[in-house]
């Protein structure tokens, strides 16, 4: 039990930006929300990947013993790099809706929809 | 934004190659060491993202479209994909096939198989992957904070 | 405190009770029940792939459909956000 | 090299390497690469129909990225952990590839004249072919984390493509929506994939169904994959993004847009149907209170029919009360969705009986009919925009004087969607109703009253647009270019030969995707048995 | 493959059927049936005579591009017999962003309750 903190940390992460997202009005604070959110998930898959005193999975003058798989880095290594993809998308939309509105407020953003 | 002042420039001319030489090491070592061609191919585009810092985005877009950066971009992927699609015509005939190493495999260069000594010569296509990766990675980072930048430097003239 | 922030507020309770024991209920941290895939990978990356990095040999050569996929995400947003801030005139 | 052992890999890499080469092409001349991207998009359809040929004849396809297959299934067999990425094609897998392939080809043939003044064209092209290929590789992949990777990219193609007119600030507002939906429902399907391999080291679908214990665990994933899938689906109530993205979106994207919603419904269904199959079709019942078996698909019969209940109703009346015509068929399209998804919760409750096929068989083929038929609606509707520039059903009258094609076309779209013989939605709709009905007659009755309603609603566009005296404002309105009917005469087309001849569809096409859903042993073993 | 007698092949729904082509010939011959009645009709009907002016108790016709009813208008009595639904329908769609993320959340509880906790 005590030995689960790091997914603690995760929950923790996650809940933080579903926070961020559903209360903060600033649309850059909700970006961070998602960003939080996406580095629970990876601390989640990198955490799910140690194993009790071992080393890095790779053999170039490795001291020897039990080595952490390998799975959860290659998936951590693409969902950050999908992470960026999508952080960079969502800014430079951030850019064009601050050009048309004039306000960061998502409760006034894309109005009159019903 | 427009530049920084004589010391930031100094500075980065003085920082930028180390960082260059960094990032391709990084790449040119993926299969031995900790790293491969995004991490390598981020510290790169991080290298030209302290130029751009340093001396702005106006005189950066005079040195360098985002148009040619999209088109290097297309060429390390299509170098990426290519590299799969040769598993295809050599060796086992299979998509994204390891087609330099294994028993049938047409081995010319990265041939040897690794023994844990970090010789470069080992790993089949994974180099060479990684070299195209790093370079679409570099494309598409510093394409994507050249535009961002160049944005925002419009939307404050807009005001 | 609007009647919304007080719905938000309960589910969001909700779901962090949930996956608070959920947490609880994984394995603990350090020992995996099971690991024959990575265990299969560690013993063949040296003689299959041929690299001494089992990261790169997942990245490039067992899994190496999601990095095609991984790279194709990254150029579908350099895409994305060049064509959002291109010239909207001729 | 033989072709035909390669379909599943090629289908997901001629699209990739179109789209790669596409910015390299349009330096060179516009015309050619409008050409170029038609002949990949064509040529994806192709051996989309070849794949979905073999499959329908010879059963479960799989292809093993990197290695050779037969030796890789082997080795499976004889214990070996399964290591490598496989695509995996089943009947409902290739049921929903026919669509992903066929409308983005049309939704390419359409733009050339439709786009044709707007700058930024070469991404525009690259981004429709990504989407494509994004969409395609979440039907045929074997693999989950290669689920995620696929979604991924079909979100960030389809919202960079929905604030295409950045001049417009709804359109980049609605972008903004449909990528912070799509990032955070991939998130948590990311997070349950994480689950997975917490608890069984394994990330192939059939293998972590095959070792599927129902665990605490097992629950919460299946929560999260539930309802990420479908937001992502536009369920009511997390339809909202939808009419947003639907509605501002250029109306040749939304074409390319309906068959990545129908992705995500796919993966509700291969998750509650295969991952979670064992457990349906057995019957192991979670949970026993007295003499009560609380078994897991009554519960998500019951979660779904309600759900697909409110989505009709309120899909229909929303549509009732729009204003603008692109927001209108918007809502529409979600009732369309809730009709499947009435269909396929009732065969939950009833699985492995004759009711229970016939109510697949009416959810699978109406799945086809919407796509079709919704996007033959958002095209008119896009000819509309294109000749007057206008799409709010105030502002608009008189139409079917200078465009009497378009007209046809619309006329063929409303009775296809509001399921009046002889088109392909009454085919569809009636099987819906008919077995629902056995199931329980007050949602057939809800049922049909809502698609009652919905044809009200289309005779009120129809009405306000095309009849009614010739307006000034629109006196020199000129019909749609021709590539424009072209691509609305080849969904035009389908839909009647569909509604002519349904038995056909039916019997060859429908039936093994509904064959796929009702016994997911044989996508198990498939590959734990050597591809037997 | 597909056989191509399957193509006349009558739509079997399990408990009912449905044959589009019979459908078709059922509507030609109506409509056939309808032409001839209408053949029957006034002979001494003149097109651009005052018979096909409507007559509004002597009062001039109006414009008619003013007559055309829009479509926000077409069903005005419905939606104003059923204000009261519509109105929470619009207060439910509100056009932001962290609102749909909390049908997300509130929908994922309610799973979460109903699929994991109960059971």
């Amino acid at each position: 039990m005590i030995y689960n903190i790091p997914y603690f940390a995760v929950i923790g992460l996650i809940i933080i930006g579903l926070y961020a997202v559903l209360f903060k009005r600033n649309l850059i604070k909700m970006v961070i929300g998602i960003t939080l959110i996406e580095s629970g998930v990876n601390l989640f898959l990198i955490t799910l990947g140690y194993r009790e005193g071992s080393t890095a999975p790779i053999y170039t003058l490795s001291p020897g013993g039990i080595m952490s798989m390998p799975v959860p880095q290659a998936l951590t290594l693409t969902s950050i790099v999908i992470g960026v993809a999508v952080l960079a998308l969502m800014l430079s939309f951030i850019i064009h809706i601050y050009r048309h509105y004039k306000t960061l407020d998502v409760g006034k953003i894309g109005g009159d929809e019903e | 934004m427009s530049g920084m002042s004589r010391i930031v420039k100094t500075m980065s001319n003085i920082i930028f190659p180390f960082v260059m030489i960094f990032g391709l090491y990084v790449i040119a070592h993926g299969h031995l060491t900790p790293g491969g061609g995004f991490q390598g191919g981020a510290v790169v585009a991080s290298a030209c993202a302290m130029i751009l810092v340093a001396y702005g985005s106006v005189w950066t877009m005079k040195k360098i479209k985002e148009k040619q950066l999209s088109i290097l971009e297309s060429l390390g992927a299509i170098g990426f994909i290519g590299l799969a699609f040769l598993g295809l015509v050599f060796a086992d005939k299979i998509f994204f096939d390891n087609f330099i190493m294994g028993p049938n495999g047409i081995g010319i260069i990265f041939n040897k198989s690794a023994e844990g000594l970090s010789n470069i010569n080992t790993a089949g296509v994974l180099p060479l992957m990684n070299f195209a990766v790093g370079l679409k990675v570099i494309a598409g980072l510093f394409a994507i904070v050249l535009v961002m930048a160049y944005a925002t430097v419009k939307v404050k003239e807009v005001e | 405190m609007n009647k919304r922030d007080v719905l938000a507020i309960i589910f969001l309770t909700v779901v962090a009770v949930f996956l608070i024991y959920s947490a609880i209920m994984m394995h603990p941290f350090g020992v995996p029940d099971n690991s024959e895939m990575d265990d299969h990978i560690i013993d063949n990356t040296q003689t299959e792939v041929g690299a001494d990095n089992g990261v790169t040999s997942v990245v490039f050569d067992y899994r190496g459909f999601d990095t095609l996929g991984e790279a194709t995400v990254l150029f579908t947003a350099v895409a994305g956000v060049i064509m959002v801030f291109r010239r909207l005139k001729k | 090299m033989n072709i035909m052992n390669h379909l599943p890999a090629l289908i997901i890499a001629i699209p990739l390497l179109g789209a790669f080469l596409t910015p390299l092409i349009s330096k060179i001349n516009d015309r050619l690469r409008n050409i170029f991207v038609i002949l990949i998009a064509g040529l994806t359809c192709l051996l989309v129909f070849l794949l979905a040929n073999q499959v329908f004849t010879e059963g479960i396809q799989t292809y093993v990225f990197g290695a050779n297959t037969k030796e890789t299934l082997n080795a499976i067999s004889s214990g070996t952990p399964l290591v490598r990425i496989l695509f995996e094609v089943d009947g409902l897998s290739a049921f929903m590839a026919i669509i992903g392939c066929l409308l983005p080809l049309v939704a390419v043939i359409y733009s050339w004249a439709f786009m044709k003044d707007h700058t930024g064209l070469d991404k525009y092209y690259t981004l429709i072919l990504l989407m494509t290929a994004g969409m395609l590789g979440m039907m045929l992949t074997g693999d989950m984390f290669n689920f995620f990777v696929f979604l991924e990219i079909t979100s960030i193609s389809s919202a960079a493509l929905i604030a295409f007119y950045t001049d417009k600030g709804k359109a980049v507002a609605a972008g903004f929506k449909y990528i912070v939906i799509s990032s955070i429902g991939a998130l948590f399907v990311l997070l349950a994939v994480a689950l997975f391999y917490g608890q069984y080291d394994a990330l192939n679908i059939a293998v972590i169904a095959n070792s599927m214990q129902y665990s605490f665990l097992d629950k919460v994933a299946l929560v999260l994959l539930i309802a990420a899938l479908g937001m992502k689906s536009g369920l009511v109530p997390m339809h909202m993004w939808l009419p947003d993205a639907y509605g501002r979106a250029t109306a040749s994207v939304t074409l390319a847009l309906i068959p990545t919603t129908l992705a995500s419904l796919y993966g509700v269904l291969r998750v509650s149907f295969t991952l979670y199959g064992n457990n349906l079709i057995t019957g192991n019942p979670l949970k026993q209170i007295g003499q009560i078996e609380i078994h897991l698909n009554i519960l998500l019969a019951i979660f779904l029919v309600s759900l697909a209940l409110i989505t009709i109703v309120v899909g229909v009346l929303m549509a009732l009360k729009q204003t603008d015509l692109k927001r209108m068929i918007a809502y529409a399209a979600i009732a369309e969705i809730g009709y499947m998804l009435l269909a396929i919760g009732a065969a939950l409750s009833v699985l492995k009986t004759e009711v229970g096929n016939m109510a697949l068989k009416g959810g699978m083929f109406h799945i086809m009919n919407d796509a079709l038929d919704v996007g033959l609606l958002f095209l008119v509707a896009g000819a509309i925009y294109y000749a007057t520039k206008e799409t709010s059903l105030n502002k608009l009258g008189g139409l079917a004087r200078n465009m009497k094609y378009t007209t046809v076309f619309f006329l063929i779209g409303l009775l296809a969607v509001s399921g009046i013989p002889p088109m392909n939605g009454f085919a569809s709709k009636l099987l819906i109703y008919e077995s629902v009905y056995q199931v329980n007659p007050i949602l057939s009755i809800v049922a049909i009253l809502c698609s009652i309603l919905m044809l009200a609603v289309f005779v009120k566009v129809f009405h306000s647009i095309f009849l009614g005296p010739k307006q000034s404002s629109f006196e020199k309105v000129k019909e749609a270019p021709k590539s424009m009917l072209i691509g609305m005469a080849i969904i035009a087309g389908i839909i009647i030969f569909f509604g002519l001849f349904p038995q056909v569809i039916v019997n060859n096409i429908v039936t093994p995707a509904v064959d796929a859903l009702s016994n997911p042993g044989t996508y198990i073993n498939a590959i734990l048995t050597g591809g037997v | 493959m597909i056989q191509w007698d399957s193509f006349l092949k009558t739509f079997d729904t399990g408990s009912g059927l449905w044959n589009p082509l019979v459908w078709a010939t059922v509507i030609v011959i109506a409509l056939l049936i309808v032409y001839i009645i209408r053949s029957f009709g006034k002979k001494e009907y003149k097109e651009g005579t005052e018979q096909t002016k409507p007559f509004l108790s002597g009062n001039p016709e109006g414009d008619k591009e003013k007559m055309h009813v829009k479509g926000s208008n077409l069903y005005w009595g419905f939606m104003e017999s059923m204000k009261w639904g519509f109105d929470q329908l619009t207060k439910i769609h509100t056009g932001n962003v962290s609102d749909y993320i909390l049908w997300f959340v509130v929908i994922m509880g309610i799973l979460f309750i109903f699929i994991v906790g109960v059971f």
